[in-house]
């Protein structure tokens, strides 16, 4: 790879390696918080692809083992799912549940 | 929906886990986004390692293919096209979105995470180029959609997937220029790499992919000798003419699921990252949950299905349909088959790294 | 443990090996099993389909397989079990002038027997010409036709591949 | 269509029969009922199958297995549809995405 040359790490963001290293040198220093900074793995991969590229520059920058990250925050929905839909079936399913209790 | 065991993931550890348990008369129901089960079997043509017992010498496809009969035969549940997108109460529901516009909540007594594992990325100048693919995703491609990427290809990796994705490749009618790594020394079995070389596949150590060029799409791949730190040595860059660059330089596991459901990971660099930690029963730090084959510690299809095996046994166990004495006989045997499958020192890291785990569970 | 890390196995590194035949046993002439795995790794199929009990692995899966030359038949049935595709027959004195030798061969067009291919050594590399004497592709061999050639004598332990010509 | 395996020495001939019809960006397309859009696609030599919504690079197949995301296009309306996982239908619309898509009109 040439030095200085830049180039794209996360795919989804497309967020480039001097952003990230930029983050980190301004004293991002978790996967976490590299995320809400830069949007890196923030994409509708979820950070799949990119999140070890990513561990990998913050070990080399700060020389910090991985061992010591912990992986960044992972909430539902892990897939991608529309929120009108996840509104509309949820209640459908609060309701089928209400009613198998006892109908309150 | 309801049932006792729910397997999230249909791959070979998946299926075993589920296929054993319903064996002792648990209901189980297996879940899996993809629209065909299996996982990662089904492209994995070539004849596999192991003892007889372990279906050495069978083709992965085709042990794909007795696992799923064996489901039906043991009345496993099997949700195809179904994302489990949120895991609740410790395990005991999980959210389904089957189909494109389905929502089903999946309550259950235990849980299996079979979540697999995912391709190391690699970035340089152009991996984002059309062509440009996981070595996984070319197999993928050719051998279960019988579609070639390309004709000329460029593997960059040396490890047993780079070995077989290359072999196949050629077997599928492609040329594969030169199948290179960045260490000293190949790093999977020199079977695979014997295979490739007696065909006149160049292998290259000490070599890296510095640029994949081409506008729009891959139209070629500048190679270049590495000296001491790994950096490039100026004037020994050279173009190969390629139209498809196979990534194939590691797998990670995927364990977001279990992370997220409240199991503990630990970063266990022999294991390939981040995996939940576990006892000998693969059971996690929540006891409900389970996980099996390469989301806790990247592994062969072999080692995933006693692993799943050993899974469907101990939730049998828990939920009543087998005595403890002869659960911990049948585990004992799963045991012993993989300490097997781990005696040769390929697998002397992975044996340590599950040695790590087992530790970090109990200190837990 | 023996650490194969080179591209291809010498022929030096490959007599070590507890799979060869010894040189002495080529030499007669008769047909034997060539097996070249080098590594420990957990697999045996080559013990289990051995109708002469001439492949010996034993109980830990990850020895490396011995071979008893003399109970070897060369049968050539190891050819296609082999997931590795790490065993070869070589039958020295196949004829005055050459030897017949067995591969296994995973590719399309397979040849026809008669027709004269180019013989690849280890690394790919022609070495002569080869004609075709066998093509055997029964159900018991699942999809690993094993396919056999004769060379001159002299390379019948450099030969291990054929292209079509 | 150079690029389909029809022989194969382990996977034996394709004896798949039909193919039906797909449009892609208006033009017709050959596939196979049940196979996933992103091979048919790449099978008939295209290989860009959206844009990002930054810099409009162009993207393709990339994990193959509905992990990363890079193959979504726009199916039958509905943007961000992982092509590598989804399996052709008949009448198919598809269309290059161009960034993040076009949910299209709200409805009312």
């Amino acid at each position: 790879m040439n030095e200085g040359e830049d180039i794209i790490i996360c795919r989804c963001e497309e967020v480039s390696r001097n952003t990230i290293e930029d983050a980190i040198e301004q004293g991002c220093d978790t996967l976490d918080s590299i995320k809400r900074r830069t949007r890196a793995g923030m994409g509708l991969c979820q950070g799949r692809t990119c999140q070890r590229l990513i561990a990998g520059l913050l070990r080399n920058k700060t020389g910090k083992p991985l061992e010591e990250l912990k992986p960044p925050n992972f909430r539902p929905p892990f897939r991608p799912i529309s929120l009108g839909l996840l509104a509309q079936e949820g209640y459908r399913l609060r309701r089928e549940d209400e009613l198998r209790d006892g109908g309150k | 929906m309801e049932t006792e065991l729910a397997v999230i993931g249909s791959g070979p550890g998946g299926l075993s886990a589920a296929i054993e348990a319903a064996k002792f008369g648990v209901k189980v129901a297996v879940v899996d986004e993809n629209p065909k089960p299996g996982g990662q079997l089904f492209k994995q043509i070539h004849k596999f390692f192991g003892s007889e017992k372990h279906k050495a010498g069978v083709r992965g496809i085709d042990i794909g293919n007795q696992l799923l009969q064996q489901c039906q035969d043991f009345n496993v549940d099997l949700f195809l096209n179904t994302e489990a997108w949120a895991i609740f109460d410790n395990g005991k529901a999980l959210g389904l979105k089957r189909g494109t516009d389905k929502i089903e909540k999946l309550s259950t007594k235990k849980l299996v995470l079979a979540t697999g594992a995912m391709e190391n990325s690699l970035a340089f100048p152009g991996w984002t180029l059309p062509g440009v693919l996981g070595a996984g995703g070319i197999q993928t491609l050719m051998n279960l959609h019988r579609v070639l990427p390309g004709q000329r290809v460029l593997i960059v990796g040396t490890g047993n997937v780079g070995l077989i994705v290359s072999y196949q490749l050629i077997q599928a009618g492609a040329e594969v220029v030169a199948v290179i790594d960045i260490l000293p020394k190949i790093g999977g079995w020199g079977v695979h790499a014997s295979k490739i070389r007696r065909l006149g596949t160049p292998i290259l150590t000490f070599h890296t992919v510095k640029e994949a060029t081409g506008n729009g799409e891959v139209k070629g791949a500048v190679i270049a000798k590495v000296g001491p730190g790994y950096k490039i040595i100026q004037g020994t860059e050279r173009e190969l003419k390629v139209d498809t660059i196979g990534i194939a330089v590691g797998l990670t596991p995927m364990a977001e699921l279990a992370w997220s459901a409240g199991c503990q990971l630990a970063h266990v660099p022999e294991l390939g990252g981040w995996v939940p930690v576990h006892n000998e029963r693969m059971e996690t730090t929540l006891k409900d949950i389970y996980v099996v084959g390469d989301v806790c510690g990247i592994g062969e299809a072999s080692t995933a299905m006693e692993e799943g095996q050993i899974s469907g046994i101990a939730a049998a166990e828990s939920l009543g349909y087998l005595k403890r004495g002869k659960a911990e006989e049948l585990l004992e045997e799963r045991r012993k088959g993989l300490d097997t499958l781990r005696g040769g020192p390929f697998a002397t890291h992975t044996k340590a790294g599950k040695g790590k785990l087992m530790k970090r569970y109990y200190k837990s | 443990m023996r650490t194969l890390r080179f591209n291809v196995l010498s022929e030096e590194e490959l007599m070590e090996l507890p799979g060869f035949p010894s040189l002495d046993v080529i030499e007669k002439g008769k047909p034997v099993a060539v097996i070249e795995c080098a590594e420990k790794i957990p697999c045996n199929p080559c013990e289990a389909c051995c109708p002469q009990g001439a492949i010996t692995v034993g109980e830990d899966i990850n020895n490396l397989p011995s071979l008893d030359p003399y109970k070897c038949t060369g049968c050539g049935l190891c050819i296609a079990a082999c997931p590795g595709l790490a065993i070869f027959v070589v039958r020295k004195a196949y004829n005055e002038s050459d030897a017949l030798i067995s591969i296994p061969y995973e590719f399309l067009p397979l040849p026809e027997v008669g027709e004269q291919v180019e013989a690849l050594d280890r690394e790919g590399k022609k070495t002569c010409l080869a004609k075709v004497a066998k093509v055997r592709n029964s159900k018991k061999y699942d999809r690993t036709p094993v396919v056999s050639f004769t060379v001159p004598k002299e390379k019948c332990m450099e030969v291990r591949h054929i292209r079509l010509l | 269509m150079g690029l389909r395996i029809k022989y194969h020495p382990i996977l034996g001939e394709d004896l798949r029969k039909d193919m039906i019809s797909i449009e892609v960006d208006g033009r017709a397309i050959p596939a196979y009922e049940g196979e996933p859009i992103a091979a048919a696609l790449i099978a008939s030599d295209i290989k860009t199958l959206r844009k990002t919504k930054r810099i409009g690079e162009p993207r393709s197949l990339f994990c193959a297995r509905g992990v990363c995301t890079d193959c979504v296009m726009t199916v039958n309306g509905t943007p961000n549809i992982r092509t590598c996982i989804t399996p052709v239908e008949k009448d198919m619309k598809i269309e290059k995405q161009e960034g993040l898509g076009n949910w299209g009109e709200e409805p009312k």
